[in-house]
């Protein structure tokens, strides 16, 4: 069951002052309503991990590792290797996040970089499976959200997409019904760089990849991946509120665009599509 | 994905239907006795029942706030609502889409005027075709409305989505599963806002702007059609008061 | 663990009158103390699943689906089917039930009809293997409480062994080690039709099919199910009373007799015994 | 079911019995140091330990009740109980009997007395051979007295069956899952009246009034024996002081 | 999440009346500080399981039962019988305990026996595989708390390898996929018979065995276990406080030497080792 | 266990080290915006994050207690940080540790300055390679410091082991799995106390004594890295402090 959430609002001085610096085109950490925070991604942090990311925006601070084992694939699609997204709000990455199983917005995030990765084609799960109906590889992506200053959607999508395209393929082979390691590894299949862009709407004005602060003062807030080739694969709208269909083709031309600049800095992608 | 034409070479969907016809929709409120406010929608093949209690005091009271009542929503699905029983545990799409559908409502429910109360909006799916999500928040508003709740308007909801390359609406199951592109879309005309959007497959740019402008339209229809419910229900009341009066 | 529940006890006014009522020998709503409410039973509401059926006893309204998938069977019963059946109190049936796995009343509800099915032989689980030990058919039996006034083991009770006549079980072929279906449908072999009847003690009466007030003021409810040769397959006494030995038998006369009437409501009974 | 022959040529159970005959009971009081009231059944091969606090104080607060104290009961089998390990955590089996239980209670308890109290009964069968919600329902009764919490009386509890066709009382495990039916019953002999009756199988209604007869019988003998164990007790308990006082 | 405990402290009077008893070295049941409670183990106690032992050690109660079924080993240990410990605070035992999944302590105390077992390596693990990598025997080592007066960790440990040399060994065969019992029991291969031994220290004292009031008033505990050929092969120190290095040196020889004595009481041990 | 050589002909170990020789440590202070108090410690391949929170009011206030602050603390492993993919769900393993990490911390933390208050620490282990539940209490040491909370002393840990026949400290990965024996040790120097001491595997008297004795020499270098860091960040602070009054 969804319950509306217990926020705490910012202090009257300071919402009045986002919305008086907004009036103006400005934003209270001095960028432009259409700027991204400073991005920064390193991809292969955890070593140990077939696959890892640590993307920052601003302060806010992801890691994604990604594993590879085998198991059998889904029995509706036998042919097909299987992805998995998780994602943990750690309480280490803010107060109001408390220890326990996954909850609508740990799950509701897993869910919005699944379809992101699902749906562009990114990872080719036609050619992850071993033995059909059998045997498959399965690909376990795991976010974790180490300090939350708001956009948690796109700094997940930015390191999960990152850490794939890092990630190695153990290559295994099967003998009678033993699946073995052979200790070689080769590239994992990702054809696309799907990009997320969510921009929250506050006071009217849309802003790209807001703050936790702005994520408070927003009404609500539209997530849209883009791929490559600039066909938009997925949407999210959350929060309470809604937007005008103009302010949705508006945010779309927006999320296209910066969508393009952020691509650029995905490490390995470059030499991918190249 | 699906070898299956979706499209038949008159145009026609696998159901006989043009690409902005809706399934027939069959709409009822108040079935329920004990709820404050219920409503049952029939679309296509899915089954959806929806029932509201509220306003209603929060226990334990600490949950409560002080501005505005809570609004709470499940969206459940019958474990025979689906091909394969469905386990009764919440899924992970469930909890998702009791998210969303939550969050579709929060703009339109007067919540500001019931401080340290809730709202409950239960949504059960009794047979699923596709377009539950959808269906359910049709039905909900109705179920709202019937419980008396003070509403800025009614939410409509309709997907829109691509089969074939060419873009329909109010996809059924087989269109959902086996079409390119699914998106939902909830629609509050008084206030001519959006207040639930997802999608997933792929749309152009252009698509996309067109896909708004029917989803919009579909809306618009159903809206119709939740209005006319609600003025039934309206005279029949009436009536039933006005015979009563007489006997 | 079980505790003893909070219940909010009707108004004294309200009370006092049920008692008077009871005293002349009627109801609040006008009916005798072995009187049914309205019943009304739809087969077939759900024309997705292999079964169906709405029952109403008054303001009580409950839904049952059954689904057949296959599955293997017990290891202690290699050579039957599995029958299993589960209860959803659902909130949108009445303001105390909240959302959350099973509590002891839906466990309680759902195995006092699944022992009305058992006991009674109602469905012929021997004929469900397919493999012994490896293959059989899986039978769920779930029930939908879809608005609560009382009596919810009779009414889920009728709208589960009616929903069994109703089910069409699809007839599957093995080959080698997958199972296909065939795309055919038998009847579902269902051999009896047990009917439970469940009596309420209010203030020394014995009241057939209690709504919810009546249970409110009821210390205890006895719970009989019949088959269609007259003999007892299923007994649950509940609530914080007692009853004496006599009230016992009594009420198993008044079971016993009720049962019939109901039976011949049962859609597709008739056809199936006759 | 079973092909194996329950009742021989001579009239006797699988264990020697007669059809009438209870198993050997043995009853112990006062054992658990902890607890308020404890209590020690084996009946047959079934072994039974139950525990009482209480009443005491409920926390948090909120779920006390104004006008009576609320009676928890939790029915529990330890994981080496049965043939097969079972798994500690509660089954639906497990659930349904500590309520059914709670409930054969109730009527005894003079719960009245203890406003916004509670009153716990722990039993954990220990080891199970048939019939340990009687044999627990039996044992929960000595250590309610034990704790001293006053009662309308003791309930005493025994199953009757069928096997063979043969109505038979307290059945072992082998006759209860291979007869052809049974029939737990929870009596008051003070009151007269039955708090537990649950029934599977098949029974005629001859066969069901003669198996209340013999059910009640059977369990006015686990009476003698429930009051003789709590007098013996107390005879202990007086020797005890006297001994202490002289020394 | 592991919480600080709220616990109810010991009267000042009590308290006072402890910490003056132990400064001319006596405590409160008039032990001397090394010494045991009444130590009182029988074997055999539940017939249907495999094996089992009831321990007292003063008013402190356990029971532990083992059962052995077959079921696949561990992928990384595809040689070895499986061993499984589990401990239930049950709420019998203690008002403080309440029903519920195992908690941070039952979980301790199961880690805790089970180590005592598998590091002194008395059950012959290798010996316990039926198929490698495929079936073996799992020995389920289940206690059972039922009066909780202190030292839990050390009457379960003494129970749980009591139970196991107690235990019979179901033989089984195997035919083609079956397993199939052969209605033999052998002797369960139990080698060594590890002691653990618990001192608490209160207010700089060491006390052997300590009861609840002891452990309520102690700063920290520390449970050695030994082998009987004098090797420790598990350590434990739990709650709040802290010992000196001098400290934990004396308790290890004060363990060492107090294991010699309960060894002589495990019931089955002198004819094993003899 | 194992029959690899896990110490070579000319006494080193796996990774090349003397038995007496930690492997390279990295520590961080102070790198999480949002926490209180924060700290990152890599040793060998051992990777771990640990924030803390705190003092802080207790919620729900009756869980707090009145003379001390509660102090709550987590051990948990990332999905990806062990050769299989790991639940994240705590394990049993996860919440022992838990438990006595949080009590390696009781006798350091001045509790009794903030009564219904909480601290918390959270450490996530992001990469295990052996001796993650000492690193990580090594780091959680930093972080309380970090987080201004008043201590006694730092807590400073590591593991011994034996491989081989030989004692060896802080083991890694292949050497606790092969190795004959593993004791993590935490160690307060100001007080001259250990506040956290397991041990599995087989000693003699002699060779535990002797662990005793390495693992607090091993722990004393831990605690010099850990003042050095502390101090480093002072000065980074002080200078950022001096830099921004200069400017």
């Amino acid at each position: 069951m969804s319950i509306t959430p217990q926020t705490e609002p910012l202090t009257k001085i300071k919402s009045r002052q986002m919305i008086e610096f907004l009036k103006s085109g400005k934003r209270l950490d001095g960028r432009t309503l259409t700027q991204h925070r400073n991005v920064k991604i390193e991809a292969g942090v955890i070593g140990k991990a077939e696959g890892s990311a640590q993307v920052t925006l601003g302060n806010t601070r992801v890691l994604v590792g990604v594993k590879i084992e085998t198991g059998p694939p889904y029995s509706d699609t036998p042919n097909m290797g299987v992805l998995t997204v998780n994602a943990e709000l750690l309480p280490l990455a803010h107060e109001v996040f408390e220890p326990g199983p996954p909850d609508e917005n740990s799950i509701e995030l897993a869910r919005v970089v699944d379809r992101s990765i699902r749906e562009s084609k990114a990872l080719d799960l036609e050619s992850l499976v071993i033995i059909p109906a059998k045997l498959a590889y399965v690909v376990f992506v795991d976010i974790y959200i180490l300090n939350h200053d708001g956009n948690l959607f796109d700094a997940s999508e930015y390191a999960a997409i990152s850490a794939l395209l890092n990630a190695k393929l153990p290559v295994v082979k099967v003998e009678g019904e033993e699946v073995k390691p052979t200790g070689e590894f080769k590239e994992l299949p990702v054809r696309e760089c799907p990009i997320s862009v969510t921009i929250a709407k506050v006071d009217e004005a849309l802003l790209v990849d807001p703050t936790l602060e702005e994520e408070v003062m927003a009404s609500a807030k539209i997530t849209i991946t883009t791929t490559s080739t600039g066909k938009i694969c997925a949407i999210q709208k959350s929060g309470g509120g809604a937007f005008t269909p103009q302010e949705i083709l508006e945010a779309q031309r927006i999320a296209r665009s910066k969508a393009e600049e952020i691509r650029s800095l995905i490490p390995g992608w470059g030499g991918r599509c190249g | 994905m699906g070898e299956r034409k979706l499209i038949d070479e008159n145009g026609l969907r696998v159901d006989g239907r043009r690409p902005d016809e809706l399934r027939p929709i069959k709409m009822e409120v108040g079935l329920l006795a004990n709820a404050d406010g219920s409503a049952y929608i029939e679309q296509g093949k899915s089954k959806i029942i929806v029932a509201v209690y509220g306003p209603k005091e929060v226990h334990p009271k600490h949950l409560g706030l002080t501005g505005r009542a809570i609004i709470r929503c499940r969206y459940h699905m019958a474990p025979f609502s689906t091909p394969e029983r469905k386990s009764p545990a919440p899924s992970r799409r469930e909890i998702e889409l009791s998210k969303i559908i939550r969050e579709a409502f929060e703009p339109v429910i007067f919540s500001e005027y019931y401080p340290r109360s809730m709202i409950d909006i239960f949504i059960e799916v009794l047979q699923s075709d596709g377009g539950t999500r959808c269906a359910g928040i049709t039905a909900a508003s109705l179920a709202l409305a019937d419980a008396g709740i003070p509403l800025r308007d009614l939410v409509a909801a309709c997907a829109v989505g691509k089969v074939d390359g060419q873009l329909v609406v109010d996809l059924n199951d087989v269109e959902d599963k086996e079409g390119e592109a699914d998106m939902p879309v909830a629609y509050i005309p008084a206030l001519n806002q959006i207040s639930l959007l997802q999608m997933d497959g792929q749309l152009t740019e252009e698509e996309f702007a067109k896909a708004l402008e029917m989803a919009k339209e579909a809306c618009m229809k159903i809206y119709q059609l939740q209005k006319q419910t609600l003025k039934q229900k309206y005279v029949e009341a009436k009536e039933a008061v006005e015979k009563g009066e007489e006997a």
